[in-house]
């Protein structure tokens, strides 16, 4: 039986295009390149300079100069390119990166995002998620649909705000929800829930397409 | 032609308590581990770092960290070294976090002679206070302001002697950027060469731009 | 893999009548003359052009002057192409002259996605015209804005099927900005190679810039 | 005998120390290279994108794709690096060249520069000289005294301006000039003038220096 995450991560991958440029956040995000069709070659790019990056490394293939933005060692495909950190941004905030697929703390009906401190709490810093969510073509959120049964997709951003309006899409391990210009649009849900069941985990007013599918299942 | 190599110890003879310094690398790959442990060593104080992180407890800046040098840290990201956050939530380290994007563009318009450049990013966040906003063509943009330095530590893969650098892989992120943007610019070289070795195309941070030049790096 | 390798006619099929093109080059060295012979071969007009200069008579983007193709035109000298000056006076060509620093960031703040940047270079001077001034610090700056383009037509000394793209020597100049600020990017290479031949390090503009890649430049 | 602009070249070849970087300008200021004393090693710096230029190529000695800005064959001196038109301007425009020599066609007592552009006859463009002008640490303008008689130094630029305030010296087959706060300081003359001559041949009023000298004389 797979995790909630492994689900999300399946079906975040099956948004990516044959030759989609894309950068994928640290955690469940990283996940999703586990799940590409292999039909589908993307270009993965890794903001701390990198296009083209590859899978991880194996113990005893580590180039020490050669780390993704978690800090992990990766190796890289044939084609790849490296760069500095202001090129690198260059390619993110002007619209080269066609996907970001990144975590949420909370993701609001107008597509705003906060996903990078809690006052108080946590105080990573945004690293680079404000830029990516600010340029990327299109941003979908790969979380889990709540933090301990506690909504995080909601009317109102509460936490400090990563970027506004920014947000397209939302993975969840329970529903694909579109941020449209009326709010969030559930266009597909889980084979073993309801629309119904999914609203009561959810803040904000859900619109239910009137083509609602079933969320592809998880495959191995 | 000028030497540009130095011992260690003379190069250190240019960093100041209270200097602003920028310190290349990303979590530590790229970051000039020599110049860390003898900041250490001898203990220079109260430094306003620049930096795209603070590393992990006992690497890269992360050793500045945990020898309290730092007095204020500008970086996009501390969430990797837990110190960093309780120096910052006792009062003893003040952090001005920023957009990594706006961070590199920051450091960027410092050594390009820019007054500063307009972004998006962080326009209805937190990242706004302080800051003027501008608006055009009906979108607002935050100006962020040029980033300079006293001193910049940077991380050379090969660098020649007349201080050309050449940063393998992922080594160069901030590295190059901050060459351009410090009055004294001092690489830890992993490999010094003879003038004219490095191909003229592959050279990422011309000669023009380091002052000195410290072997013995990783 | 999506091949990105056109003939020079099918290449020439994303440009239109009235587009806005960039193209490559410093006074001709380094401008794709491939597609400035089969943009005047086809007889594509009104063209706004954003480069650096128009070349000579004869040669580069003075191919496009002669022939009288250019409606609009953004450069920063057009010194060395009388035609250019001449059809200037005549009223047949709109000239806007920007500094070259200006030129370069501002093809690079199109490409970047910044809102602009801010240069105290034509402060005092006619460039002021028509642009907002910011002053800082007591200095004054003018904001210059991003520029981009429909297509940009540029050169390549090697390039690889994925669209990687290695410049010799002088002939990076502009190429490698306006690869990152059009909608449809072109190269005119003088050598293509496979995927994995050019070193990632030796990389200067990656492949997801270039849309296309044609054959038998120089 | 040597012509007017063998001596200016000459006289501001002489202004460069071991290490500057310097940038000369298209026409007078390009033939100070070929002044400066052998034990003085410069870096040339060339705006479309060379630090370390060397010499102008022999016939058949050249490279098709490397020229310097005035659009000629050149060799790069071991050192060298190439760079695109942003880094190279963040260089100028950065303060990061130590000096410019340039041509004007105006130049006035507060050091501001007219070299670009003369309405209705010369509209070349101003190319990178406003970049040079406004970033370089120290510019040098390097011109004959008069324009056919006419005076070059001024109250006033009349011309469409290059930039404001920031000349710092000019070198004439006459003499050498600051500009300072109080305006144009008359620091050397040519072994066959006087002060009072000089004067004539200038619009604005000379300041002499109390330690007015000899240009030193050109040599082959």
């Amino acid at each position: 039986m797979a995790s909630a995450k492994e689900m999300i991560a399946y079906r975040a991958a099956q948004e990516l295009s044959n030759g989609d440029v894309v950068n994928l956040g640290i955690g469940l995000p990283t996940l999703v390149s586990n799940y590409i069709p292999p039909d589908v070659h993307i270009i993965l790019q890794s903001e701390n300079g990198i296009l083209g990056m590859g899978e991880l490394c194996m113990l005893g293939e580590e180039d020490k100069d050669c780390v993704n933005s978690g800090n992990q060692f990766v190796k890289v495909l044939p084609g790849a390119s490296y760069f500095d950190s202001a090129t690198s941004f260059g390619i993110i905030r002007g619209g080269h990166v066609d996907i970001t697929i990144l975590g949420a703390l909370q993701v609001d009906e107008t597509g705003t995002l906060a996903s990078h401190i809690v006052p108080g709490k946590m105080v990573p810093g945004m690293g680079g998620a404000m830029d990516l969510v600010e340029g990327a073509k299109k941003v979908i959120i790969a979380t889990t649909h709540t933090a301990k049964g506690a909504p995080k997709l909601l009317n109102k951003v509460t936490l400090p705000i990563t970027a506004v309006n920014k947000v397209d899409m939302i993975i969840t391990e329970l529903a694909v929800i579109e941020v449209t210009k009326e709010g969030f649009l559930l266009k597909e849900i889980a084979h073993d829930t309801t629309a119904e069941e999914v609203q009561n985990l959810t803040e904000a007013k859900l619109l239910v397409s009137s083509e609602l599918k079933t969320m592809l299942p998880y495959q191995e | 032609m000028i030497n540009k190599i130095l011992s260690l110890e003379e190069a250190m003879a240019f960093l100041h308590d209270g200097d602003t310094v920028m310190i290349g690398g990303f979590m530590a790959c790229g970051t000039p581990e020599i110049f860390m442990d003898e900041i250490v060593k001898k203990n220079i104080k109260n430094l306003k770092v620049i930096a795209n992180d603070t590393g992990v407890p006992g690497k890269g800046i992360g050793k500045l960290i945990s020898a309290k040098l730092i007095k204020e840290l500008t970086a996009s990201h501390i969430g990797l070294n837990p110190e960093t956050g309780a120096q910052m939530t006792a009062g003893e380290l003040k952090v001005t976090l920023v957009p990594q994007g706006s961070l590199a563009e920051m450091i960027r318009a410092g050594g390009a002679g820019l007054g500063g450049v307009l972004t998006s990013t962080g326009v209805g966040t937190e990242i706004e206070e302080g800051k003027q906003k501008i608006t055009l063509n009906e979108k607002e943009y935050l100006i962020e302001l040029p980033l300079s330095a006293d001193v910049a530590f940077i991380h050379g893969s090969v660098v020649d002697k007349a201080g050309n650098v050449f940063y393998n892989s992922t080594t160069r992120n901030f590295n190059s950027i901050m060459a351009t943007a410090a009055k004294t610019v001092i690489v830890a070289a992993e490999k010094i060469v003879e003038i004219g070795e490095l191909d003229a195309n592959h050279i990422m941070t011309p000669g023009i731009f380091v002052d000195y030049i410290v072997g013995g790096e990783g």
